[in-house]
């Protein structure tokens, strides 16, 4: 897991979030995997398992320094990755083409041993598309959660952050008359 | 050239939005590596998808039937088709009103790009480029799909991508009223997505299929069953399912009640993404799919529903025209009366859908290619005024036609397309529609689109005859002409003006004829 | 007036789905079209709309019950979802991984990020 | 009779109701997150359309029917899926899944320009922000 270095937020989650986040997160990632890879067998599959996946790098940057947890997954880290999960996928269709099949051809044009059926590696293709989709999905979440924190911020309101109502709550807005 | 359209062409239409969506997922990499790079890239893609829209055009041309069909995924163990001979993947079908349209996406989409090589480093910040690039060929793809699917859900999904990177165009350069247009877009564009899926479901449970053709043979079996038939219950399904297609479509392509929004978003966007959603996001999502589905699946033309739909068409149209003109009248600024003229435009083309006939069907078809050239040719101009210049309004243009002698010479020819003088592109579609509805024995409606020619003389000879002769409030002096690169697009799409008017036997008897007599089968 | 006519509307529209949706079969009906097609196979004479629950399972020719049938045989996923999902419909999950794709550059476009 | 019509059928009946109740704040609350939620409210209502237009009575979801344990050949999966077992529709299930991804992208798109709007207006009241008239 990623100790806090450098970043000196004053952001601070009591002891018992942090312990239990550090303990959860091993297994919440693990549980993502097993969905992903199992996602031919049992209900779920890529997306299912990739929303979990995020969802603990977003627990883990929640509980601890969130900018700890952006440096150890760079915003063109994550681009990359999830242009590679869908390379992946789209690889594997462009398979079936080049064997002389359309573009997405699974079983009859083999292009990934079928295995025993109800055994890990069953399915051909689909185990393969199954991690393509997973880490899009993953990376996608996590990206998102990050930008939304950081923004940037636009000139208007830097001139007048002072007048801005930025701690009131957002749904009470609209009885408002003084913004 | 065998191998072309031999082997190589039966993927060709898997490969357009493909190749495209490969580069855009490859760009904020090689952005990060180097820059030099990515220009030379997207121009590349762009043209290499325009070449196989071009080869797609003319195998789907060639072909007897006029379509061509592609199975994702074919051969699932072995086996194909359905006993009733249905596909039970995604059956992909390119007919020729598809391979017109994905020939329009991918021509002028090329030249979008080429001309905002330049444009966008002075209406784009500088970061936002590479997501700009992203979006705009992510777009491509997306209505390049729409264009050849046969499917209606894959249908729905391509046109929520070419939406949503929509969405985050229009709002890319990050002004507080494109921020607010935008918002205003992506409210309408939700709600309209929402009504097609609920019209794909209430489709797909009462015929039992997603597949377009299968899904419109049951159609025919259902509507002509009578009571104390089985089949019978399900018309009402497909009536509801009928209007939340119509909605949810005539709203993306602003027709009459559901205009609001282009009128805001279109004018806030960069000139190039201006001219890619007049001239083909309302044509992709809006007007092909409410043609689609209209002709090719409800079977409109078959005498099922015209007795209601056909009068309700022709009222929306003719508000539609007239509104959209009048409101152009009274704008200052250039791109919002160019905005609202797309929306009298529109209605030119739905009042060829209403005839439902075989010619006003084959006039709107033309009018759609036709348009889709000039309104590009038109925004693409408007922006190279606003890149050498800054001048927004009208009445700010005065001397404008001798220092830009070319730009305004093209605004002018689009501009006098757009009034419908003769030889140009934009008289023979009005030219097509005013005999189709001689035709379909109502004569008193060519009133409506004599009317509207007289609207749109009004307000595009006034920018005419400003930048001619009228007074100048700037230093006009030192304005030039814009840089090459944005001037070929430009003289392109002016020279296709002209050939597509006087050479109009191509377009009409070739493409829009046949298109028009493949749906109406 | 400004709350009273989308009223109005909202109870039209309402009524007027309520109408048309009651035209379906009951929920859970193996008759609709949705589940049982409107074919059948050549092992039957009877058509759709008369056979029972289990003959409609056994007989009938439709997408969802050729799903429901050879979904593993076709493609060796014991999930039928997933088996249609990535292998029968796997074009719209593609597209699909693109919109996701999509929605990240828009959001990274609108917002920006912080530049560090 | 017409209470056990719409007995039979009260999903639905629910669907158009949640429906009606999206449309309402998309179109008539002013603010934007509201209208944000009627969006969520609009489409969840058609997920719950297709749902229930999956379900066969008595029939077990396609997750349920079989263990990978119990069947260890496609041949016998075949023949347990052939006529014994009445499994539901699983088509609206995975064309769900795809929607489901479409409208987590929208909302993504429009909370980051509610975002933004906030930040160059300061409210987010549509009253307030409403300067261009289309």
């Amino acid at each position: 897991m990623i100790t806090p270095k450098k970043n000196k937020e004053k952001y601070k989650t009591s002891i018992i979030v942090q312990l239990v986040t550090r303990m959860m997160c091993p297994f919440i990632i693990m549980f993502g995997v097993f969905l992903i890879v199992h996602g031919h067998l049992t209900p779920g599959g890529g997306f299912q398992g990739g929303v979990i996946i995020g969802a603990s790098f977003i627990l883990f940057a929640m509980a601890f320094n969130r900018q700890d947890g952006r440096d150890a997954v760079p915003s063109f880290t994550l681009k990359c990755l999830a242009s590679i999960g869908v390379y992946l996928y789209i690889s594997i269709g462009l398979v079936g083409i080049f064997l002389g099949y359309h573009f997405l051809t699974n079983k009859a044009a083999a292009i990934a041993p079928m295995g025993m059926f109800g055994e890990l590696l069953s399915g051909g293709a689909l185990f393969w598309i199954n991690l393509g989709v997973g880490l899009t999905v993953a990376v996608i979440c996590t990206e998102l959660f990050y930008v939304f924190l950081e923004e940037e911020r636009s000139p208007y309101y830097l001139e007048n952050k002072k007048k801005l109502p930025y701690q009131r709550r957002w749904l009470d807005v609209d009885k408002d008359d003084s913004v | 050239m065998d191998l072309v359209f031999g082997i190589g062409a039966s993927h060709l239409q898997v490969f357009i939005p493909l190749i495209l969506l490969i580069v855009a997922l490859m760009i904020p990499l090689i952005d990060k590596i180097d820059k030099r790079y990515r220009d030379p890239l997207v121009v590349l893609t762009t043209l290499m998808s325009g070449i196989f829209a071009v080869i797609v055009f003319l195998k789907v041309l060639s072909s007897p039937t006029h379509y061509i069909e592609y199975l994702v995924g074919y051969a699932w163990g072995g086996q194909k088709l359905l006993h009733s001979g249905q596909p039970i993947g995604i059956a992909l079908r390119t007919d020729l009103l598809g391979a017109i349209l994905l020939l329009l996406i991918n021509a002028i989409g090329f030249l979008a790009v080429v001309y905002s090589l330049q444009y966008i480093q002075h209406d784009v910040p500088e970061e936002k480029h590479t997501y700009y690039y992203t979006l705009l060929l992510l777009m491509l793809a997306g209505m390049s799909g729409i264009a050849i699917t046969g499917d209606c859900f894959n249908a729905y999904v391509f046109f929520e991508v070419a939406s949503i990177s929509s969405y985050a165009l229009v709002s890319i350069n990050g002004k507080a009223e494109s921020l607010e247009a935008t918002f205003k877009y992506l409210l309408i564009g939700a709600l309209s997505s929402v009504f097609i899926v609920f019209a794909i479901g209430l489709l797909f449970n009462a015929t039992g299929t997603l597949n377009m053709q299968y899904a419109s043979q049951q159609i025919a079996k259902i509507i002509d069953s009578t009571p104390g038939s089985p089949y019978y219950p399900y018309r009402y399904l497909i009536f509801a399912s009928l209007g939340l297609f119509i909605m949810g479509f005539s709203v993306k392509a602003a027709f009459f009640p559901g205009h609001a929004w282009l009128a805001d978003a279109h004018p806030v966007a960069p000139a190039s993404i201006s001219a890619l959603l007049s001239g083909l996001i309302v044509k992709a999502t809006g007007v092909f799919l409410l043609i689609r589905f209209l002709f090719s699946i409800f079977g409109i033309h078959k005498g099922y529903y015209g007795k209601i739909l056909s009068p309700l068409f022709l009222i929306i149209s003719a508000i539609t025209i007239l509104s959209g003109s009048l409101f152009a009248i009274v704008q200052t600024q250039i791109k919002r009366m160019l905005a609202f003229s797309t929306i009298a435009q529109m209605g030119y083309i739905l009042f060829g859908i209403a005839l439902v006939t075989y010619n006003g069907l084959a006039g709107s078809i033309l009018h759609i290619i036709n348009h889709a050239i000039v309104k590009s040719l038109l925004f693409l101009c408007s922006g190279i005024i606003i890149y050498k210049t800054g001048i927004k309004d009208i009445t700010d243009m005065g001397k404008l036609g001798y220092r830009m002698p070319v730009t305004m010479a093209c605004f002018t020819i689009g501009a006098c397309s757009m009034v419908g003088v003769p030889p140009l592109a934009g008289f023979m579609s009005k030219w097509v529609l005013a005999t189709a509805s001689f035709q379909a024995g109502m004569p008193y409606l060519v009133i409506i689109l004599l009317l509207s020619s007289l609207l749109n003389a009004v307000y595009y000879f006034r920018v005419i005859a400003i930048s001619y002769f009228g007074d100048p409030k700037i230093e006009v002096d030192k304005i030039d002409e814009a840089p090459k690169t944005m001037l070929v697009p430009v003289l392109i799409l002016a020279s296709l003006v002209f050939i597509l008017g006087i050479l109009v036997k191509y377009p009409y008897h070739g493409a829009a004829l046949p298109s028009a007599r493949l749906l109406f089968r | 007036m400004k709350k009273f006519v989308p009223a109005i509307l909202f109870t039209v529209f309402a009524f007027s789905m309520i109408v048309v949706i009651l035209r379906f079969a009951p929920i859970g009906d193996p008759h609709l079209p949705g589940y049982a097609g409107f074919d059948h196979s050549e092992n039957t004479e009877k058509e759709v709309w008369e056979m029972t629950k289990e003959e409609v399972v056994q007989y009938a020719d439709s997408v969802a019950l050729h799903y429901n049938r050879h979904s593993p045989g076709d493609t060796g996923a014991l999930d039928i979802i997933t088996a249609i999902i990535f292998d029968y419909r796997a074009y719209d999950t593609l597209i699909e991984a693109t919109v996701l794709f999509t929605a990240m550059i828009g959001v990274l476009s609108i917002i920006g990020t912080k530049k560090n | 009779m017409w209470i056990k019509m719409i007995l039979y059928r009260i999903d639905y009946i629910v669907t158009v109701i949640l429906f009606c109740i999206g449309l309402y704040a998309l179109i008539l609350k002013p603010n934007l997150i509201k209208k944000i939620i009627g969006i969520n409210i609009l489409e969840t209502s058609v997920y719950l359309f297709f749902i229930a237009s999956a379900d066969v009575r008595l029939g077990p979801a396609t997750c349920q029917w079989a263990g990978p344990s119990e069947i260890s050949n496609a041949a016998e999966v075949a023949h347990a899926a052939a006529g014994h077992v009445p499994l539901v529709n699983p088509i609206p299930s995975a064309l769900i899944l795809t929607a489901i991804v479409v409208s987590v992208s929208v909302t993504a798109i429009s909370l980051a320009l509610a975002i933004k709007i906030y930040e160059n207006y300061g409210t987010l009241d549509t009253r307030k922000i409403m300067r261009l008239k289309g």
